[in-house]
């Protein structure tokens, strides 16, 4: 019951934020500078020739209107040509959209499995020698811009140790080995410098969790610490770190612009470097906008997600 | 615009459609001596469009100049000789050229190559908006009398057309192409067919069966080429040095020593590939004074700039015509940094503190970087504070190029073999590629004349008096140097690497020996 | 159901199930060590019933947690015994103790909401403790819990197992931790607090279950508590603690007959009884000291009436056995004190005469106030999925306040009164235009405050304040004393510049505190001058009205006399009304000259105190009323136990708000017709009932006027 | 806003109570190992920034091709550049830049989202809804990419990486500003300032926003360090701080071409981004720490 209204809020809410990120995303390329028309004729351009594109590609009609007919064409699934490669902007960006999706889970789930056991850990042994190391490690984690990492990672990985691939994409239908071979760097480089934030959430979270009073009784029922950790506590204190991880998620994407550029990993992220480059409005737009939008779902899921591991949202207890 | 253009400007750059596809699974076939194999090459700049007539970037070249042929070719001495012609002829007057066509020549969708088809791909740049289109201006007539001959009628001598005939701009495509606005899937004539290709990843091509040229000497030998585009320099050169590539090209300057020293690898430079100039805006203050011009050539130490950026793989030059070649003026040298003269300049100018103006400088290329900051530190000498601005390349061409709305920056021209592109495509304002605003009448009526003479001698003097006037003047192109193209093969790679003109790649002589 | 006992029969059986000796637990902080718990002996016996109590801060909680070892860093046990069935606890293993919590000793924490873990099943909360201490099957441990739930009186258990915590009420989770207490049949319950954070009908309840498993299970039950009027109920002894001291221990008739401690003396005192009429409560100055800087004599000597040179100087006094009753006090003049009179003073003449002849000073009439269900402007959208089909969407409504009319006359104290989330705190904040109210006429002075525009209203605010429950929370902590209560007079042009800080220091010595407060942070009060330094600020703008919500729940009882004594103190002298707003019915009965019964966001009854707390009674108002615990171990009363719980407002019954729990229930008309407010016994006490004005009044009064000598029988020494 | 007490004694002389305060912060912020780390660390960077010239041994724009990638040494103790230029002295001038970056992004930001996120949070319904789903809506775009694009528009200067980095990291503000107001809604004392009749803005301005601050200190801490990555990631991007400027992240990404040439041009400036970078993130989290009564009471 509650959760059908849950669930129906969130897609209100997400609704709202779709209409202001669409206004975003349109009012940040409409003030490119940069003729779109002269993009696409090239630099041997006649004047004629530029303002009869203008007018046919429909700029200089009033900004308003380009709007609404470009949320239209969203609408229908429809997000325009792309300047600089001539093909529909959904057709590369569904070709590249799963490569990134893919470094950007792997991401995750390296950082998931590096950060939640420990932060756990460093809860557990507040301001002791496990604590202290996890914050290092994690402080390490974060003091570096991610292409870096990723110029370690191949440094050290592949051009030394010859561990790994230095880069490139192989489809995992394809050569499945080479494929998860050549994921390993990035993903890794990137989960590492996400481990931080999402340990430090599990750490404060779990803290938070250890302090409450069905902890203590817990304890007073003579639950074991094992016992109480595991069961009680990071059950309690995965829920917010939920959303951090969704959040994490998203923001992989945003780390993946530049880390996919040192891995040459032709992803959303390189694409939307050429596009920005290039001027490709329609091409950045799709690409902004579609990053955007996983941001905005992966919150919805965390919502989900939330709301599934957390029974007073699944049952409603919440109004 | 006047003129059609050679090469474009620079390795980047580009608007033409393309086609995608998967790549294609490698197949080693080894069927005799040399055949087979897969050639895994690093590129540097991915490759842009996919259409000959109409794309600029080197990058595409590099790829296209192994599908498309043109008919007449450029060798290795700058010579143009018949190429899917068996022989041409050219009237007295220079104004009749007569082609008599190869037999046999199938285009890649198996087709066989008429002059129809020769006539078509000249009449689509003829008609429509491509690179090469200002050429048809000297042109009358185009003629396919029978299957075999194809005839250009021009309107006056006019030396460039044969050249421009040589690259790609007007290479021949079968008819029902040509009719196309866009090519989306290149069909040539070609060693090499297009497979598949994934935009800004990679690029697939495979040994042409059926090519009409095809010999045990000079292939076509290796079965797949496989282009993937690692952007950079430093992740490219890495990834080969861990075996991952064949075959790189683009090596930075500063890697040179590394690859040389690398074990079992070929290190290959081609000079020159481009000229790289730094571009004054004379429209605007302070470059449309010729002092503060002056003062500017006089404080930097081009020596010093050539090497902070080339590492010794480059030449300064003052002249825009390819070193080697006849064009050259054995006289003009650039001058050599003389702070006090400079100071005269700046005096002589009215600006005795100096003058600040922004350098705009396209990011993807690091030399360029490198060398606008030494040159920024030089004339910093001399109170001359110069901004530097990384900026795109599409914002240099919408910005620099287009709108001319620049005071100072750097580009560069692939090698130009022809002089008629260095001296009239940049400098001449009916140029396609004119946009420092450096007019001079006496330096356009000498490139014009230029472009209707055929004795090389006679054309020689006439370029040498531009290059006199370029150089007094100080036109808003000021030129720093000549580099390379540099490429790493490992030991495996057999044959010639590159193609006459130093910028692009022709991959039918090359094997794979493993 | 063989519950490994570390302790065999025989030793068992010989001393008390429970001896502490000396029990010492200190907490390391920034300032220095705190003794929390210092020198702490008594003892327990089988199946008997020890309360313990005092002021917050005390150290209850310590103790308890120091008895099954539960103290963690920066606390440690630095000292003494807990002798449990014979054995030193202090001397186990980690994992020894580990078998007897919640085996042996069980525990019941202070508050329902927090200590059930919200993601577990209420089912896996009781069996993991079942499964943990006893060797039985998951299928096994199931069917226990699924008992152990109905001893507690959880209807359909059975269903209910798989429930999770928040799907219960209060008081239904409440049973839900007496039920894990009980589960392993323990020898010994510590419950902290029980029912503090319960409403008194369900304080009721519990406090009869806990009565009840105690009796049936024969355990011995340590109860921590600081309403004396629950250890009245529930306990055979009692211990009194004080600054981290047990000051005394009695058997519970002697404790209240004849207390040995000043302090006893003084707790019992300052609780405002309903049955008694006073003027003034009788109240202890000052506050319990902190505890990181404790007195260099007897920790209650600052604050004892009765403290001499001796007391002030060598050390706590320890705790002795005093005359020849059970108890024991640790005070110099134990002997010589003879405490069993209260020191208030004679009965009072009750609360002055009020002239209700001319116009109301305030005026609420058909007051209501809906609330948006749920967070968010979508927040009260709710798709409905009856019906089947397609859902379909509903705004939602929380009627926090439906129809409420009374008045307040100049001088008046009229008092709100229900059960947590009838609607109180919504009332005063739309009657004062802090909320919009949905419907409705104010009048103050007879102007109409819900046709007033937003400049008008906030020139009037001068007129009407506020004090609320949480004093902290409503003062800013980032300004000085000063400027929070100067701040009201320079907003209202009263006073600027020196007569401003002159008057600031005259109105916070009027409330008790020195002029030198005007440069301190609130922080640095105690809860009791935090609340006057609140009342200081409400007063600063001379205000006709003041609507206080709940001002003294949140204080100790001691502290809570004192401002209670305050509030009626300026009244008397600067005429003021008050909105008086609580839940605990002593405080009302003493501070009210009328009171409003709420239910449900509904007036249930309405009238002076004299009608309401006699008959003829609203049957909620007499629930109400039965259910209070008196701190009177002598005196029963026949309560009236609510079935259920609160419904849920946003969903209110139809007919009568009350008719889904009433014990009255007459039938259809309950359940159809809205009971009108009608005048019984005379036009100013307004009850909304179908009963009869008779069948309203089979009970005696709550009140005994001016009579309290006579209800305390146990004056006879 | 200060009562007569306070103005009559002066503005800059502090009462007793507040030397408390102040005396318990400082304390209790002492006793934080992270605080006090993350504290000397920035308040080591900004000395370094401030004295910069003084610090630096050479000039740091003229170029020395004859003494190019020299590996450390005595007279170049982190070696040199590409082009001959000491990096000690363009990383110790580089503190310049990250902190401008860093500061100034972060005040634009602190200043627009703490505004945005207070009111929001005061005035609660339609105006919370919307700005926060504008706010929701602007942090959906990675900062690196949102900033990527804004620097196009804006064009590549260091002051143009300032604006759109506050624009970036607004809403970051903005969000933790307005839970923190939402919090303070619910305390009383905003009840008594309304119910004393006190306008919106008043009690925004004065009331809840000071009690807002401390949250948003250790936002604004944190993100300086992201900011200063951003500006590293962008000028590995070439939209960044421009040549010559001794930019951090300029020379990270001149000297990733180096890494195993001359690993030094990479290294320092790499050690020095770290160096702030963990430098303010200890800072904001021990000031969480100090700050939040929560995390006290844990501890
Ligand atoms: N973890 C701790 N750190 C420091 N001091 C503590 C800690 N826990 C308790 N104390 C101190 O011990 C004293 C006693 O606390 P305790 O919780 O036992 O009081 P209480 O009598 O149970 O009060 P209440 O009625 O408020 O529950 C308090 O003054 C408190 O300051
Ligand atoms: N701002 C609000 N939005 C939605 N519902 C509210 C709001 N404020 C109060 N309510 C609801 O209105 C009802 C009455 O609340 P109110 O605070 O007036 O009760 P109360 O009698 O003062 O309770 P308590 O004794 O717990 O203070 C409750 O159900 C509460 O949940
Ligand atoms: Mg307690
Ligand atoms: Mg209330």
């Amino acid at each position: 019951m509650s959760m059908y209204n849950y669930v129906f809020r969130r897609v209100g809410f997400m609704a709202v934020t779709l209409f202001f990120v669409t206004l975003i995303a349109f009012a940040v390329t409409n003030i490119l500078p940069g003729d779109v028309a002269l993009l696409i004729l090239g630099p041997n351009a006649t004047d004629q020739s530029l303002e009869a594109l203008q007018t046919q590609l429909g700029l200089n009609r009033p900004l308003y209107v380009q709007y609404i007919d470009w949320v239209i064409g969203l609408l229908q699934g429809n997000m325009g040509e792309s300047l600089r490669f001539g093909e529909p902007v959904a057709r590369l960006i569904a070709e590249r959209l799963p490569r990134s999706m893919m470094l950007a889970v792997a991401a995750t789930l390296v950082a998931v499995v590096l950060s939640v056991p420990l932060g756990v850990y460093a809860a557990v042994n507040q301001n002791e020698a496990p604590d202290v190391s996890a914050s290092m490690f994690a402080f390490v984690g974060i003091s570096m811009p991610i292409f870096l990492w990723g110029l370690v990672f191949i440094l050290v990985f592949a051009v030394w140790l010859n561990l790994f691939p230095t880069g490139g994409y192989v489809s995992p239908s394809e050569d499945l080995v080479g494929s998860l071979t050549r994921l390993v760097l990035p993903a890794g480089a990137m989960g590492f410098a996400l481990t931080a934030y999402i340990m430090r959430m599990t750490r404060s979270s779990m803290l938070e969790v250890l302090s409450e009073e069905y902890i203590n009784l817990a304890r007073a029922k003579g639950m074991s610490q094992r016992v109480i950790v595991l069961r009680h506590a990071l059950k309690n204190a995965i829920i917010p770190v939920i959303t951090v991880i969704a959040f994490q998620f998203s923001y992989a994407f945003g780390g993946v612009v530049v880390l996919e550029e040192v891995f040459f990993w032709p992803g959303i992220g390189r694409l939307t470097l050429t596009a920005i480059q290039s001027r490709d409005i329609p091409l950045i737009q799709g690409c902004i906008l579609v990053v955007a939008l996983i941001y905005m779902f992966s919150n919805f899921a965390a919502d989900l997600l939330y709301a599934y591991f957390d029974p007073r949202i699944r049952y409603g207890g919440d109004d | 615009t006047g003129g059609g253009a050679d090469d474009g400007t620079t390795e980047d750059s580009g608007s033409s459609g393309g086609s995608d596809g998967t790549e294609s699974t490698d197949t080693t076939t080894a069927s005799g001596g040399k055949q087979g194999g897969t050639l895994q090459w690093g590129g540097a700049v991915p490759v842009q469009g996919l259409d000959p007539h109409i794309d600029t970037s080197a990058a595409s070249k590099r790829v296209l100049e192994n599908i498309y042929e043109e008919v007449v070719a450029l060798q290795d001495d700058y010579s143009i000789q018949p190429h899917l012609a068996e022989s041409m002829e050219e009237s007295d007057d220079n104004t009749l050229l007569t082609f008599n066509l190869r037999e046999g020549v199938t285009f890649h969708n198996g087709t066989e190559m008429t002059s129809e088809d020769v006539l078509a791909s000249y009449e689509r740049v003829q008609n429509g908006d491509y690179l090469a289109t200002g050429f048809f201006d000297h042109v009358e007539e185009l003629r396919a009398p029978d299957d075999y001959t194809f005839e250009v009628q021009l309107t006056e001598p006019f030396a460039p057309f044969l050249a421009k005939m040589a690259t790609a701009e007007l290479s021949v495509m079968p008819a029902e192409n040509a009719e196309k606005d866009m090519v989306e899937e290149p069909i040539g004539t070609g060693p090499y067919k297009f497979e598949s290709r994934e935009i800004e990843t990679s690029f697939t091509m495979t040994r042409n069966e059926d090519y009409w040229g095809a010999s045990d000497e000079d292939g076509p030998f290796i079965d797949t080429i496989v282009k993937s585009e690692v952007p950079d320099p430093s992740v490219r050169l890495q990834s080969f040095l861990a075996d991952e590539y064949d075959f790189i090209n683009g090596i930075a300057p500063k890697d040179v020593s590394r690859v040389e020293q690398a074990p079992d690898v070929r290190f290959e430079k081609q000079f020159p590939k481009s000229l790289v100039y730094l571009g004054l805006n004379c429209d605007v203050a302070p470059f449309d004074d010729k002092d503060a011009r002056l003062a500017l050539d006089y404080a930097i130490d081009k020596e010093k700039v050539a090497e902070a950026a080339l590492y010794g793989t480059g030449q300064t030059t003052a002249t825009p015509a390819t070193p080697g070649s006849p064009w050259v003026n054995p006289d003009i040298e650039p001058r050599p940094r003389d702070l006090d003269k400079a100071q005269e300049h700046l005096d002589a100018a009215g600006m005795s503190d100096g003058y600040t103006a922004t350098f705009k400088i396209p990011q993807s290329y690091p030399t360029q970087v490198q060398a606008a900051e030494v040159i920024a530190a030089d004339a910093a000498e001399v109170g001359i504070n110069l901004e530097i601005q990384q900026i795109t390349w599409s914002t240099w061409l919408s910005d620099v190029y287009s709108n001319r709305d620049f005071q100072a920056t750097t580009s560069s021209y692939l090698a130009l073999w022809y002089p008629d592109v260095s001296f009239y495509k940049f400098l001449h304002p009916n140029g396609a590629f004119f946009f420092t605003n450096w007019v001079n009448e006496d330096y356009n009526a000498l490139v014009e004349e230029a472009r209707t003479i055929y004795d090389e001698q006679e054309r020689a003097e006439l370029y040498h008096q531009a290059t006199e006037i370029l150089h007094e003047d100080r036109a808003g192109h000021l030129f720093l140097w000549w580099q390379p193209s540099l490429y790493g093969a490992g030991s495996q790679y057999k044959g010639d690497i590159g193609a006459p003109d130093g910028s692009t790649l022709q991959f039918a002589d090359n094997w794979l020996d493993r | 159901m063989s519950a490994p006992s570390t302790a065999t029969d025989g030793e068992a059986d010989d001393g008390p199930l429970l001896d502490v000796r000396g029990l010492r637990t200190e907490f390391r902080t920034e300032s220095g060590p705190i003794v929390a718990s210092n020198e702490v002996s008594f003892s327990l016996d089988r199946g008997e019933t020890m309360g313990l109590v005092g002021e917050s801060g005390a150290g209850k909680s310590v103790t308890a947690r120091s008895l099954m070892r539960l103290i963690d860093s920066p606390g440690e046990i630095t000292g003494g015994q807990v002798v449990f069935n014979g054995e030193d606890l202090l001397q186990k293993t980690e994992a020894e103790m580990r078998d007897i919590r919640g085996n042996r000793i069980a525990m019941i924490p202070q508050d329902p909401m927090s200590s059930l873990n919200p993601v577990m099943t209420v089912g896996e909360q009781i069996t993991e403790t079942i499964r943990r201490h006893q060797d039985v099957s998951k299928s096994e441990a199931r069917q226990l819990a699924v008992e152990s739930m109905d001893d507690v009186g959880i209807p359909d258990a059975e269903e209910r197992i798989d429930d999770y915590p928040h799907e219960f009420s209060g008081g239904m989770r409440q049973r839900v931790l007496v039920a894990i207490g009980f589960s392993c049949e323990p020898d010994l319950i510590i419950a902290d607090e029980p029912t503090t954070a319960l409403d008194v009908t369900t304080q009721a309840k519990i406090l009869d279950l806990l009565n009840e498993m105690q009796a049936r299970e024969g355990t011995a039950v340590l109860m921590i508590t600081h309403n004396l009027g629950v250890v009245a109920q529930t306990c055979d002894h009692v211990g009194v603690m004080y600054a981290g001291n047990l000051v005394e221990t009695a058997e519970l008739g002697d404790l209240f007959d004849r207390p040995r401690h000043p302090y006893t003396r003084s707790l019992i005192d300052s609780i405002p009884e309903v049955d008694t009429d006073y003027d003034e409560l009788p109240t202890l100055d000052g506050a319990m000291p902190d505890l990181g800087n404790l007195p260099s004599g007897c920790n209650f000597a600052p604050r004892c009436p009765h403290a001499t040179e001796a007391c002030r100087t060598g050390g706590d006094p320890s705790l002795d056995a005093v005359g020849d009753g059970s108890s024991r006090a640790a005070c110099l003049h134990a002997d010589d004190l003879d405490l069993s009179e209260s020191t208030v003073p004679e009965a009072g003449t009750g609360r002055r005469d009020i002239d209700r002849t001319g116009e109301p000073l305030f005026e609420v009439r058909n007051l209501k106030k809906y609330f948006d269900a749920g967070e968010g402007v979508f927040g009260n959208v709710h798709l409905s999925w009856e019906g089947g089909g397609l859902p379909t969407v509903e705004r939602r409504h929380v009627k926090a306040v439906d129809d409420v009319s009374f008045d307040v006359y100049p001088g008046e104290t009229v008092g709100l009164v229900g059960e947590s989330g009838c609607g109180k705190s919504t009332v005063a904040r739309t009657a004062l235009r802090l909320l919009e109210p949905t419907d409705g006429e104010v009048y103050f002075e007879g102007q109409p405050l819900h046709e007033l525009g937003s400049s008008e209203i906030r020139s009037l605010r001068r007129e009407m304040q506020m004090i609320f429950q949480d004093p902290q929370s409503s003062l800013n902590p980032r300004k000085t004393v000063g400027q929070i209560v100067g701040r009201a007079m320079e907003k209202h042009g009263i006073a600027t510049g020196e007569e401003k800080r002159e008057r600031v220091g005259d109105l916070l010595e009027r409330v008790g505190l020195s002029r030198a407060a005007a440069g301190k942070y609130p922080h640095e009060f105690s809860g009791g001058q935090q609340q006057r330094v609140a009342i200081a600020h409400a007063l600063a703008v001379e205000p006709k009205l003041i609507v206080c919500d709940e001002p003294v729940s949140a204080l100790d009882v001691s502290v809570q006399a004192q401002i209670l004594n305050l509030l009626n103190e300026i009244q008397e002298e600067e005429n003021i009304s008050f909105l008086f707003i609580s839940h605990n019915i002593g405080v009302i009965r003493h501070i009210c000259d009328r009171v409003a019964v709420m239910y449900l966001g509904k007036i249930a009854e309405f009238g002076s105190i004299e009608q309401v707390f006699s008959p003829p009674f609203h049957p909620y108002t007499e629930s109400l009323l039965s259910a209070v615990p008196h701190a009177n171990p002598d005196r029963e009363t026949d309560r009236i136990l609510l079935e259920g719980s609160v419904p849920s407002p946003i969903n209110p019954p139809s007919g009568c708000p009350f008719q889904t729990r009433c014990p009255k229930k007459i039938g259809d008309v309950c359940e159809q017709d809205l009971p009108e407010l009608e005048a019984v016994d005379g036009d100013d006490h307004y009850i909304s009932c179908h009963l009869s004005e008779a069948e309203m009044s089979q009970r005696d009064s709550f009140i005994t006027p001016s009579k309290r000598a006579e209800t305390r029988p146990a004056d006879s020494d | 806003m200060a009562t007569e007490q306070e103005t009559d004694r002066g503005r800059f002389t502090i009462t007793q109570s507040q030397r408390d305060r102040i005396a318990r912060f400082v304390r209790k912020f002492r006793s934080n190992t992270k605080a006090m780390l993350g504290f000397s660390i920035v308040v080591m960077l900004v000395l370094v920034a401030v004295f910069a010239p003084l610090i630096a041994p050479y000039p740091i724009e003229q170029t020395n091709i004859e003494d190019r990638s020299q590996a450390p040494s005595v007279e170049h103790p982190f070696g040199t550049d590409d082009l001959g230029r000491d990096i000690f002295s363009r990383v110790v001038m580089g503190s310049r830049i990250s902190l401008y970056v860093g500061f100034g992004a972060i005040s634009g930001a602190l200043v627009v989202g703490a505004v945005v996120g207070v009111v929001a949070g005061y005035a609660g319904g339609l105006t919370d809804e919307i700005l926060m789903r504008v706010m929701d809506a602007a942090m959906a775009f990675p900062p690196v990419l949102l900033a990527l694009t804004l620097l196009v528009v804006l064009g590549p200067e260091l002051s143009n990486v300032i604006i759109a980095l506050a624009f970036v990291y607004t809403p970051y503000i903005a969000r933790v500003s307005r839970s923190a107001a939402l919090a303070e809604r619910n305390e009383a004392y905003v009840e008594a300032a309304i119910a004393r009749g006190e306008s919106d803005s008043r009690i925004v301005f004065s009331e809840v926003f000071p009690n807002c601050m401390a949250p948003m200190l250790v936002q604004g801490s944190l993100n300086v360090s992201f900011a200063i990555l951003a500006e590293a990631s962008l000028s590995f991007l070439g939209l960044g701080a421009q040549p010559p400027r001794p930019s951090w992240g300029l020379m990270i990404n001149t000297g990733r071409g180096f890494m195993e040439t001359a690993p030094w041009m990479l290294l320092f400036p790499a050690l020095a981004i770290g160096i702030a970078v963990v430098g303010f993130n200890m800072l904001g989290d021990g000031l969480r720490d100090v700050l939040d009564p929560k995390v006290e009471a844990i501890e």
